[in-house]
Order: C-alpha cells, then structure tokens, then sequence
C-alpha cells in the first residue's frame, strides 16, 4: 500500500531544527529514507536552528503541494503557528523528537528530554557517591532543549548538598567549543569529579580537553544523545553514560502514521513517547550508534 | 550624450534586475508552482524582514560604514515588545505596573531599536571606533542583553492584534510587505531628494570633500545608525509577530545577508556608490533563490553550493552587463 | 572706483605642523576690489595660510579680523557664513554626485515640501555655468568630467557662495588657456563689485594680467609685499627664490637619426559614444635624444594618447607602436616600463602617488628590484634612493619618511618625477609635469629633461603652457579632438599663434565628448 | 623629528597593546589562575586557529578586500584532510586506492584550501565580483561541499600522528603554537621586506596608481587570496587535529573573529593600513577575552555583553592614545 504510479507521487516533507548535528541527520535521513521506500517524494528542509526560517519552510511546502510535513521543531511555542498554518492548509504534521505545545498537530512521536535527564541524573548521583565536585556544560543558551536538559538533571543532582558544581559554561553543542570552555575551565578546577554535557558532541570535546591534561582517568563525562563515537567511547570506558534517544525509531514511525494519514486514516493518538534510555558501561553492548542493535 | 549618461547610471542603478528576471524566468520553467499569486505573496512576505534590514544597512553602506548588530538588535527589539505586550512592564521601586496595547509596546521597540542603533553612531563617531567593530560589539552587547531579558527563552501568546501585523492581510496585500513597501518608499524620497539623503552619498562619495561643504558628518552618521537600528526592530517586530513567539536566538547572522542584499544590489561597501531599490532588488534575488531551491526539491546541502553558485554568476552577469556598456 | 578698506586683516599667523613651522608670524591685510597675489616656492606656507583664512584649520596662533572684528573660524561652514570662500588647490568634488548636487552641497534649497527643489537647483547652477562659459549638463555626476571641467566646477561653487572675499589656491593649474581668459573676466567683475580676491599662481605672468598687490613667502616668513607694477618677473623671481635664476632657451641640436618610438594610425574607441573615437589615427616618431612638445586644448585627447602609449585600454585601440623600430603591442603598464616607457601622469593624487606612503615608499615602488637583494627589501638602498632624488629635485620634507599627502601640492609632483626617472626609462612621457610647480622647481625640472635628453633620453612633454613648450621642446605636435593637427620644429622664430591655431577645433562642438 | 615619527607609526602599529596589557592586568588581579604558564599556553593553544585565519585575513584587507569564506574553508579542508589519513582515497573509475600518511594527507588539505582561496581570487579579478559577493558564495559553496563530503558525520580516529599536530608538545612549547609562530614570522617578513608585500600595501592604498606604477594587480590579489584559503585550511588541521576528528560544521562564524582581530589589530577594512602583529595581538585579545570570562566562570548570559563592552573600550582606549598623540 502507499504505492502510487509515477508522476502523481504524493509529496513529504522532512523539516528539521538543524543539520549541524550529526543526531539530527539521522533523524531527517531515516524518516526520508522511509517515507521514499513507502514510495513518497520526498525533501529534506534545514531550519538553521531559527523558527523564522523554519516557517519558511513551510510556507514554500504548503506552496510547493506537500501533502504531509515530517517535523522536528525548533521551539515548542515558537512553532506553534506554523503547525496551525499547515493542519489549515489541509496537510498533515507529525512531530519528531520535540514536542509543539498545541493540539492540532496530527500527532506527536515525543522523546523526553526531560526525562531523560532524570534518569541519568540518578545514574550520575550513584556514580559519585552522593558527593564530588561538577562541571555542566550547556548547549545554545537561546535553545529550550538545553533548558530542559538542565533541568531534568538538577532536578535530581541538586537534592543532594555534597555535589557542588563549580562552574557552569555554555558551549553551543559545538565539539571544538566544549574542549576549548573546558581547557579553561580546567586552570581552575583541577580537582573536579564530573562533567555534565548537554549534548554527545561537547561531551566527546571534554573528554579531548580532560585528556590533554591527563584527567580522563579521575574524571567522569556525562552526554547525552548516543552518538556513534560516544557508544563506542562508552565500550572503551572513556565516557561514563549517555541517554539514548532513538532518532531513527521516531523517525520510521512518524513515517509510517504519515503514510497511514495517506491512505485515509484520521483517528492517531495525540502524543506517542518514546522513552530515552540510559546507556553505560552495564549495557552498552545492547546498543549501537542511534538506537538498540538487532 | 546626456541622455547617454543618464542610461548609463540607470542601468548602474537597477544592475541586478538582469539577473533577477533570468532566475524567474529559469525558475518559472522548472517550476509550475513558481509564478503563482500564491507563491508571488509568500516570496515577498518571507522576504519582507530581510528587506528592512538591508535598506537600513544600504544608507550605513552609503556612508562607507558598516552594521553587523542588526540582527542582534531585531531579536532584542523583538523580545522588548513582546514582553511589553504579553506582560506589560513593572517598575517594583515605584511599585508601579504599566500595561502596554499591541502599539504602544510595538513604539517601545522601535524606540530601543533606535536607540542602540544611535549608540552605534556615537561610539562610531565620537571615538572613532571603526564602524565594523563598533557594530560587532553591539552584536554581541544585544545578543547578551536579549538572552538576558528572556532568561533564554521564548515569549509567547502576543494575542489577535499583535500577530495581525506579521500574519494579516490588508486589501488583498500581506501586512509584512506594505510594511517593507512603505519603508521603501520613504527610503528612496529620503536618498534621492533630501538634503540628507545627498549628504549620505556625500559623505561616502568623499568625506573630507563633504565636511568641507559643511556637512554635519556627524550628524548624518548617527542619523543613518540609529535609522538601521529603528529599521532592525521594525523587521524584529515582523519575525515576532509571524511566529506569535520571540525569540531569543532570532536573526542570527541576519547581518550578512542583509549586507549580501546591498551589494549584490550593486551598492560598493566603500561608500558613495548605490542605491535603496538595489538593495531590494539584492533581496529579492535571495528570497527568489531560496524558494526556488525549495519548489525544485534540491537536497539542503546541494541548496547551499547551488546557491553560491547562482549568486556568484548573478553578479557576474551583471557586472558583465555594465562592463559592456 | 577702488575702495580700499581692508576687508581681512591678518596678523602674526603662525601654524605648525608635527616636525615643520609652516606660518611663521605672517601678517597681511586684503581690501575690496584688489587682487592680491600671494607668491612663494612649493611648500612656503600658501595653501596652509588660505585653510586658516577659510577655516579649515582652526588650531594657529595669531589673530584674523574680518572688517575690524576679530574672528577664529571652526570650520568653513562659519567661514562661509562670514563672506569668506576658498577654491582649494586639491579638488574637492564628490565623484558620484552631479555638478549642481555639488555646487550646492550643504545649502541645497528645498521646496515646501522639504524635498530638494532640483529644477531650482538645476537653473542656478546653469546659470552660473554659463557665467564660466562652461557648456556641459549640470545633471552630469563629476566623474565624467576632465580634471579641467572639474576645476571650472569648483570655482562655479565658490562663487555660488558670493562671497566677499575669494581665496583662490592655484585655480588656474589644470585649466587651459581660453578658460583663463573666462576667469580673467570674472575676476575683473569681481573686483568691480568690490570684493577682495587672493590669487595663488606659478604662472608669473598671469599675476601681472589680474593681480594689484603681491605678498611674498617664504619659507612660512612674510618676505615682503608691494604694488605689482612696481616690480618685475625678475625680481619676484628673486624675492621668492632668494637668489637669482635665469630660465633660457640655450640652442641645442638634436641628431635624429636613431627613430625611438613610431606610431602608425593609432586609434582610441570612445566607449561612451558608439563609434566616436577620443583618439583618430595618430602618426608621429620620437627620436633619441628629443624632446617633443605636445600642445593642445583641454580635452584634446593628449592623455589618452599617453595612456594608450602606457598599456592602458589595450582592447579598444587599433594602429601599430613600434619601439626601436620592431612591432609591439603593450598590454600593460608593466609591459610599458619593461620595453622602457615611463609615464609622469596627468593627476598625481589619483594615479601619481599612494597618498598614505612616504616619500621613500612611492619614489621605489617603480623600482622595487633594485632596492632589493635576494628577494628581500634592504632598507639602506630604498632610503639612499629617496635620498638622491630628494636632493637633486629639491624635494621640501622633513624626512624621506614624510608621509606624501602632507606634502605640498608642488613637492607630490616632484615625489612623482623621481618615481620614474628612478626607472631609468629610454622614452619618458609627461602629462603637464610642471602643472602647481614652483617657477625654480620647473626649471629644475626643465633643466633635467634636457639633460637626460642629452644623454639620449626620448622624451614626451605634454603641457597647455606654450611657453614652456617654446622653452623646452625641440619640436611640438599639436592636438585637437583626438587628431595630429601640426608637427612644428621649434626655433627661435617659432610664434605661439603659429601652434595654437592648428589647437582650436574645426567645429566647436557644444557637447563636450 | 624622524624618531616621533617612528614612535608613532610604531605606537600605530602596536595600538592594541596597551588594551592588551589593561586586559591581562586586571585579569591577573582578579583570577590567580590567569597568570600560570599553564593557562598562558593554554590561551595560546586556543587563539592559534584564529591567528592563522586572522594573518590570511590580513593580507586580504590590506588590499582592501575581505574573505569571508575562510570558516567554510577550515572545514572543507579539515575535513579532507581527515578522510584521506583515515580512509584514503579510492578512485573508482581506475579502480584504484591511494593510501594517505598524515603528512601528504595535511598537504592536500592545504593545497585545497590554496586553491579554493585562488578560486576567490579568479572571480574577483577576472570577474571583478565585489570580494565581499565572492567570498560570501564560496561561504556557502565550501560549506556545502564539506556537508556532501561528510554526509554531515563527523570523521573520527584519525590516529596519533594526526593527533600530535594539535596535542602535541615541542620542546616544551605546544605543537599549535609552533606552527602559528612560524605563519607569522613568515607573514611579517613577507608583508614588511619583500616587494610582494610592499605591492599588498599599495594596491590598497592606491590600486590605480600602484597599477601604474607597474605593480602586476591581478597577480598580487590572486596570490593574497590563495595564501588566505591556504592558511584556513592550516587551520582546519589544527583543529582537527586537537579535536581527533573533523566535525562538519567546524569554523562557523569564524570569519567574524578572525576580522575583529584584524580591526582590532588596528588594520583599516579601506586597505593600505595596518600589520600582521596588529591582527596577532587582536586575536590574542579575543582569545583573553574568552578564556579570562570562563576562568572567572562569569555566567553565559552575562559573558555576551561583557565581552562586547570590553572589545569596544579596548579600542576606544587605542583611538584615544592614538589621537593624543
Ligand atoms: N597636514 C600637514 N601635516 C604636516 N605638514 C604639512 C601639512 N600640510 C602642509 N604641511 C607642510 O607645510 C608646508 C607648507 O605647505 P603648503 O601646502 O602651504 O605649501 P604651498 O605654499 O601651498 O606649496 P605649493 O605651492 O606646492 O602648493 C610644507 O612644508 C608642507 O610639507
Ligand atoms: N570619462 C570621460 N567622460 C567623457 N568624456 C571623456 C572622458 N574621458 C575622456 N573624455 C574625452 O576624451 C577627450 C580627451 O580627453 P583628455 O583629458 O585626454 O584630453 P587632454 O588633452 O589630455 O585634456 P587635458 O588637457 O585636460 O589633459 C576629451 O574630449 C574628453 O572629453
Ligand atoms: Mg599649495
Ligand atoms: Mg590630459
């Protein structure tokens, strides 16, 4: 089914926040990978990390004859008008990965960000003994996700006194930022237990910076996202845990309610989590790049 | 002769209207969905912010100078109104509360807007810091400031009227673009046929010559900031009330394409050399192109060589056009 | 008719600059209806005296009265205000704005709508255009106009100001001979009304044509002053100068027998009028050791055909150069300078000099190779080079690390002529080389010509001065509208009516392409 | 006389010094971990990627010019580079594999980034396309080329000789720091005593006169160009090495620094003026900056506007020596 004669191909359109993070390419390539193999026209649209450019996007979508929008929003509000713009014009928006605070998407496939964190929030609470010094490092201040991030993992470490975080950076998800916060960070704090990292990339830069100063045996890094080189840092015992989101879960199944809207479905259920796991050096083998292996 | 001369520095002025139309044409052959009112009114809505902040940027160029916080100050600007709007303001030392309409708060922000963009002119001026990094401070000054404001996060929920501005229409016309026309409009009387305007091309044609005209150098240097600041917030207001949200991290790198609309325009960024419709030419070029790459369905990293490419040979053409002549 | 009260009164002026004394106690007065001509060598303090009466510069000590108030311009706008107007020595233009936008720069007139009143504009400026017999559109933007229409310009914006008194600093360096007269007449008018004018001039003669007092510096000392028809050329020559020079024309015989430069139906495309030509098959021969005078009204064609000559618009000429008598075709300055031609150009700001470079700079640009070993600048010989030339051009600096735009005006011509006889060139081109240069610096440089030509240098000597031509040209081709006219052998019975009748035009056309 | 001339070119020169010495001072009193050689190597290992840049840059605005295409350059090149020492480079067509050491591998990267800058230089000299235009194409041309190349992965294990370019030490002074030495001793000798540098200097101060003066135009900017793309792609490497792997999106933005160091460094956008040391101390500036903000753990928001306060009094401060003097 979801298999058209050429020509009169039905369109989907892939909008995601950004590809300038490796997480969000498999994101956006899986669920256009799906989408063609379910036999739809598919593009891929990059918002740059920016609302404006993403509302973009799908006013040249609605223009261009898209029939449904596979979406990874850049701002949970933010985005908002842009979801009721499309649903109005007759098209159908599932959501990926974040959530849009509004009813009138078709559906939302959801990972829990905040939720995430919690749970490694725990993992790390346990890791130190209750007490040790800290270091987070935040993405975009501008972005929600590093918000939410940080939150969830307050939301537990700060009940207990005998953690201290003695400092708190942002370095924009970016590899190269994180070593460099952290190389400074590390003239001050050479006695520091852990690092927090709001995404895989700064934690892997970190842990660059912690190895330069011949730190990475006393130090613990934390990431989040389960990125490729972070897995295999995990197996290797360079980095201590990371939250598992699965973008390419999340992805085929936006896909494929998108293809069951195609075929005349209508009833979907409004929001579909799908659980971030905690992946460490206890189950690591479990998991590969992106996701569980087979 | 004469009326060669006058060709001559018309075809100078409208430069890139070559280019332009062979991207329509080019466009409107690849694409059925290209030429149509539809997508006619979405180009130039989405191109509407960028338009503001070029024509600001042009009467800065014009001077020689350069503004790299436009797009700081569009988020910050943006922010201000809508918090004014959505939470009015509290003085707690007066224990005081002011509530603010769509207007008023929309006022405020331009008024900001203006205001930072002033402050870029003084510093520019008064200590001769050189407008590049006069302009970057302020980038990174109201960038800091916003996320200040916001805490780093979105406003939301601005209400009908607010939203009117970016999302309405009036007689058939989109409010971004008559906003965006009428700036325009007032922009080309001001370059064209007022004192000020002359002393603009004046002091970027030859400042020493103009200041010993008597020109206010001064004068008209912070004039034209303080105008490309006013006409940042207008396009912060724009972006903020077509999302029904602010931003904190709106117009990132907005600057650069802002000054890519002016020269491709055929504005020099040595001064004294340009125009105001170059510039909306320039930006429309962009926002054709984009939408373009869009409707013809080219992956997003192909999009950017594409686009590279096409502004690269948009401008030869030109520049081969006026070698020609 | 004259009244002679004094309209400015100046007195113990003094202005220095970082390393000179540029003023040094200077005392003048100027009355209405008088011309008074302010004379003295490159660099003795004219043009820095004129800013401090038009208030470019405010920072001197000293006192200016205006009709017996004491008055410290800030900046020329005051100045201007007051009756005070200044035609600088540099142009100062904005290339891109029209002649009326210029002329009426900062007191543009305005319609009751706020908006500039252009047609308004417009007719003045024709109006005063006419006044200068100056037949060009006043919508053209000033970058099409030749460095003499332009000079016309700024005059025309001075007296748009009908100012009571006229500073003018060197107006008539870059205009030919008919718009002198032009300006002779305005003057003349000027005085009538009773306004008070300041003439700067090199041209000796034309202080004797317009002029009624002098006042003589040097150095940044007051000299002297007097009536000018109490004295003579001569003697101003040696108040200026403090000693005695003599310009002569010594006899000297040029064999021509080897043919250096040959140019065969050499033709220039106007790229501003379809098939109109700036240049329309030019012949002549330059022969070893000669100096051949080039003559001809302002906008005859004379530096394009130098330009042409140096590599410039390679791809709209057609005709054949042959150098040393084989074919070449010159694609570049580069090209020019390596076969061995050097061009002196006409505007030294725009294409003579880096203005933001020292003198040691410019003068080796041309030669970087020879003030190098190895690949590498050697110092030493970059300064020693400035040095020489400094020395034997008489070049007025504090140090060859002077920068070049605070020179005077005189001194940058120099700078540029020591650029390119640094080069050793075998053909040397100069478009109006002594134009703002001292009456001894241009016999310096008269005298240098004929020596290099002595030893065999071919030389080129574009100028609008015919007694210069007379004095140092061996023979002179003169051109109009972008033809050879005439090609005369000078001698002593040589008469200047002979040259500048093959100068006017045929048909004097209106439009000025 | 001669001697206060020196004094002031000298002070011109070196303007940003006192900033910098300012900078450090209150940066010691207020942080005892500032003043360790640690953390001295440490900012210099950090600024050493935007020095590189920053020299390149240089020699484009000297001749009045700008580049704004370096950033993308880093990370095309970077990432070539990284892939051939990884992978090496296979040739289908002949089907045929080229295995890579670190060394030729780096040399590709450079030669790339070399002739990418030529590109630069071909279409504004051929072409003459406004540098700004140029430069900005090939911005999002490079960058998009480095997406298609990575597949927007990052390329990781690159190996311990890779790795020692970026980590490793030399005679107690770090590898990065060595390598932007030597970039800058070569810069100024080129810059100050050879004629190429002195034909840099006079294009940008008179291109007509420097063009009549025999200087061959075209060749000096392609060359100014090409050395601008080289020392991007030094860059790159460094980078990635420091890093042991190629992001995709390495050097956004980076342009931006790189010509604040040059502005800074006291080196006008107009061309003609300024030095190589001038951007060097620029950029240590910047890097000071940053690495001082976080030592103080100064809070992200704040970090934006004090950082933005500090560049522009910085330069207020030179300016104000400059003119007393
Ligand atoms: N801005 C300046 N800074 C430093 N020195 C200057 C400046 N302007 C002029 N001078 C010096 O002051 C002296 C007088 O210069 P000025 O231009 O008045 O000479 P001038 O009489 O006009 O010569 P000319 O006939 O060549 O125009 C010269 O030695 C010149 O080098
Ligand atoms: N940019 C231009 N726009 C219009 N006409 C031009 C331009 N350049 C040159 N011309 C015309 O070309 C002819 C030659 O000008 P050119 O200045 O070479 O003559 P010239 O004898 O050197 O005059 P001058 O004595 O001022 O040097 C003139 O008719 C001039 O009007
Ligand atoms: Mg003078
Ligand atoms: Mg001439």
């Amino acid at each position: 089914e979801g298999k058209q004669e050429e020509g009169s191909k039905k369109k989907v359109a892939v909008v995601v926040s950004t590809l300038n993070n490796p997480w969000f390419v498999v994101l956006a390539e899986t669920a256009a990978e799906e989408a063609r193999q379910l036999g739809y026209e598919v593009n891929i649209f990059d918002s740059q990390n920016n609302t404006a450019v993403e509302s973009e996007h799908f006013e040249n979508a609605i223009v261009g004859g898209y029939d449904a929008i596979l979406f990874n929003p850049t701002d949970a509000e933010g985005s908002v008008s842009n979801v009721v713009k499309a649903v109005d014009s007759g098209l159908a928006v599932f959501t990926m990965d974040r959530e849009v605070n509004s009813n009138r998407a078709t559906s939302q496939i959801l990972s829990d960000n905040y939720a995430g964190t919690v749970s490694l929030g725990k993992y790390f609470v346990d890791q130190l003994n209750k007490k040790g010094k800290y270091v987070e490092l935040l993405g975009l201040v501008g972005d929600n996700n590093t918000w939410n991030r940080s939150e969830g993992f307050h939301s537990v470490v700060d009940y207990y006194p005998d953690l201290v975080m003695v400092a708190q950076q942002s370095a924009d998800f970016d590899r190269n930022k994180a070593m460099q916060v952290m190389e400074s960070i590390l003239q001050v704090h050479k006695d520091i237990d852990a690092v927090f990292c709001g995404n895989d990339a700064m934690a892997m830069g970190a842990y660059q910076a912690l190895k330069a100063a011949g730190l990475e045996q006393q130090v613990k890094v934390f990431g989040f996202d389960g990125a490729d080189n972070v897995i295999q840092a995990i197996e290797d015992g360079r980095i201590a845990a990371t939250a598992m989101q699965f973008p390419k879960v999340m992805a085929k199944t936006a896909a494929i309610l998108a293809d069951k809207y195609m075929n005349g479905e209508r009833e979907f259920i409004q929001k579909l989590p799908v659980d971030v796991e905690l992946v460490h050096p206890g189950n690591v083998d479990h998991y590969t790049a992106y996701g569980k292996k087979k | 002769m004469i009326t060669l001369k006058k060709h001559l520095s018309y075809s100078a002025k409208f430069q890139s209207l070559i280019a332009l139309f062979v991207l329509c044409l080019v466009l409107s052959l690849l694409s059925e969905n290209f030429l149509t009112t539809a997508n006619v009114w979405n180009i130039l809505r989405q191109v509407s912010v960028n338009i503001c902040l070029s024509v600001g940027m042009t009467l800065v160029v014009l001077t020689a100078g350069i503004d790299l916080s436009v797009g700081s100050i569009l988020a910050l600007c943006g922010a201000v109104s809508a918090t004014l709007v959505s939470y009015g303001l509290e003085l707690e030392i007066f224990n005081l509360f002011v509530g603010f309409g769509p207007l008023s708060a929309i006022m405020v922000g331009i008024a900001v807007g203006w205001c930072l963009g002033w402050f870029n002119g003084w510093t520019i001026t008064r200590f001769k810091v050189p407008p590049f990094v006069a302009t970057l401070a302020m980038l990174t000054i109201a960038r800091g400031i916003t996320m200040l404001w916001t805490g780093g996060f979105p406003i939301n929920n601005l209400g009908k009227e607010f939203a009117y501005i970016g999302t309405g229409w009036f007689l058939g016309i989109p409010m971004p673009v008559w906003i965006t026309a009428i700036v325009v409009i007032i922009a080309v009387i001001l370059t064209k046929k007022t004192p000020f305007g002359r002393h603009i091309y004046a002091i970027g044609g030859n400042e020493r010559a103009a200041r010993l005209s008597g020109v206010n150098i001064y004068k008209v240097k912070m004039m034209v900031y303080a105008i490309a600041g006013a006409l940042a917030a207008v396009g912060g207001i724009i972006v903020t009330s077509r999302l029904d949200s602010a931003q904190p991290n709106a117009g990132l790198t907005y600057e650069l394409d802002a000054i890519a609309a002016v020269v491709i325009g055929g504005t020099s960024l040595s001064g004294g050399k340009g125009s105001v419709m170059g510039a909306v030419l320039g930006g429309i070029i962009i926002g054709v192109l984009n939408n373009g790459l869009v409707l013809l369905n080219v992956s997003p990293f192909w999009q950017q060589v594409v686009k590279g490419l096409v502004i690269l040979l948009a401008v030869i053409i030109d520049k081969a056009k006026a070698r020609e002549e | 008719m004259k009244v002679n009260e004094p309209i400015l009164r100046v007195e113990n002026i003094t202005k220095e600059f970082p390393g000179v004394k540029a003023l040094n106690e200077i005392s003048l007065q100027l009355e209405g209806g008088v011309a008074t001509a302010i004379i003295g060598e490159n660099g003795a303090g004219k043009s820095t005296l004129m800013k401090i009466l038009s208030g470019v510069y405010n920072i001197y000590e000293g006192e200016i009265y205006y009709k017996n108030e004491l008055v410290h311009f800030q900046n020329t706008t005051e100045a201007q205000q007051k009756g005070v107007a200044i035609i600088h020595q540099e142009l100062n233009l904005i290339p891109n704005l029209t002649i009326s936008e210029n002329v009426f720069l900062g007191r543009e007139p305005l319609t009751s709508l706020g908006i500039i009143d252009y047609p308004l504009m417009r007719k003045n400026t024709a109006k005063l255009l006419e006044r200068m017999k100056l037949q060009v559109d006043p919508d053209t933007p000033i970058f099409k106009l030749k460095v003499g229409e332009q000079q016309l310009v700024e005059i025309t914006k001075a007296l748009s100001l009908n100012p009571e008194v006229i500073i003018m600093d060197e107006p008539t360096s870059a205009i030919s001979e008919n718009e002198v007269e032009v300006l002779f007449e305005i003057i003349k008018d000027l005085k009538a009304e009773g306004k008070a004018i300041v003439y700067i001039s090199h041209k000796l003669d034309e202080l004797f044509k317009i002029t009624e007092k002098y006042v003589v510096l040097r150095d940044g000392k007051f000299i002297e002053s007097g009536e000018i028809n109490a004295t003579t050329e001569d003697e101003l020559i040696h108040k200026m100068v403090g000693r005695e020079i003599i310009i002569s024309r010594e006899s000297f015989q040029c064999n021509k027998k080897e043919c250096l430069l040959s140019v065969k139906n050499l033709s220039l495309k106007n790229l501003l009028v379809r098939d109109n030509y700036l240049l329309k098959e030019v012949n002549f021969e330059l022969f070893k050791g000669e100096v051949l005078g080039l003559f001809g009204l302002m906008g005859a064609g004379r530096t394009e055909l130098m330009e042409v000559l140096f590599g410039l618009y390679s791809s709209r000429i057609s005709g054949e150069v042959y150098i040393k008598g084989q074919l070449h075709q010159i694609k570049s300055p580069r090209d020019a300078m390596d076969k061995g031609l050097a061009l002196v150009p006409e505007n030294r700001k725009e294409d003579g000099l880096v203005l933001g470079f020292n003198i040691t700079k410019n003068t080796s640009l041309t030669v970087l190779d020879q003030v190098s070993s190895a690949g590498f600048l050697r110092k030493k010989k970059d300064n020693d080079l400035a040095t020489k030339y400094m020395e034997s051009l008489k070049i007025k600096a504090s140090s060859p690390n002077q920068i070049v735009e605070k020179l005077s005006g005189g001194n940058q011509q120099k700078v540029v002529l020591a650029k390119w006889f640094a080069t050793h060139p075998e053909i040397l081109m100069l478009d109006e080389p002594t134009r703002g240069i001292d009456i001894n610096a241009k016999n310096e440089i008269y005298k240098l010509v004929r020596k290099q030509s002595q030893n065999g240098l071919g030389v080129i000597f574009v100028s609008s001065e015919l007694p210069e031509i007379l004095a140092v040209c061996d023979r002179v081709l003169v051109m109009a509208e972008g033809r050879i006219t005439a090609n005369i052998e000078v001698t002593k019975e040589t008469s200047e009516n002979q040259i500048l009748k093959a100068a006017i035009p045929k048909i004097i056309k209106n439009d000025n392409a």
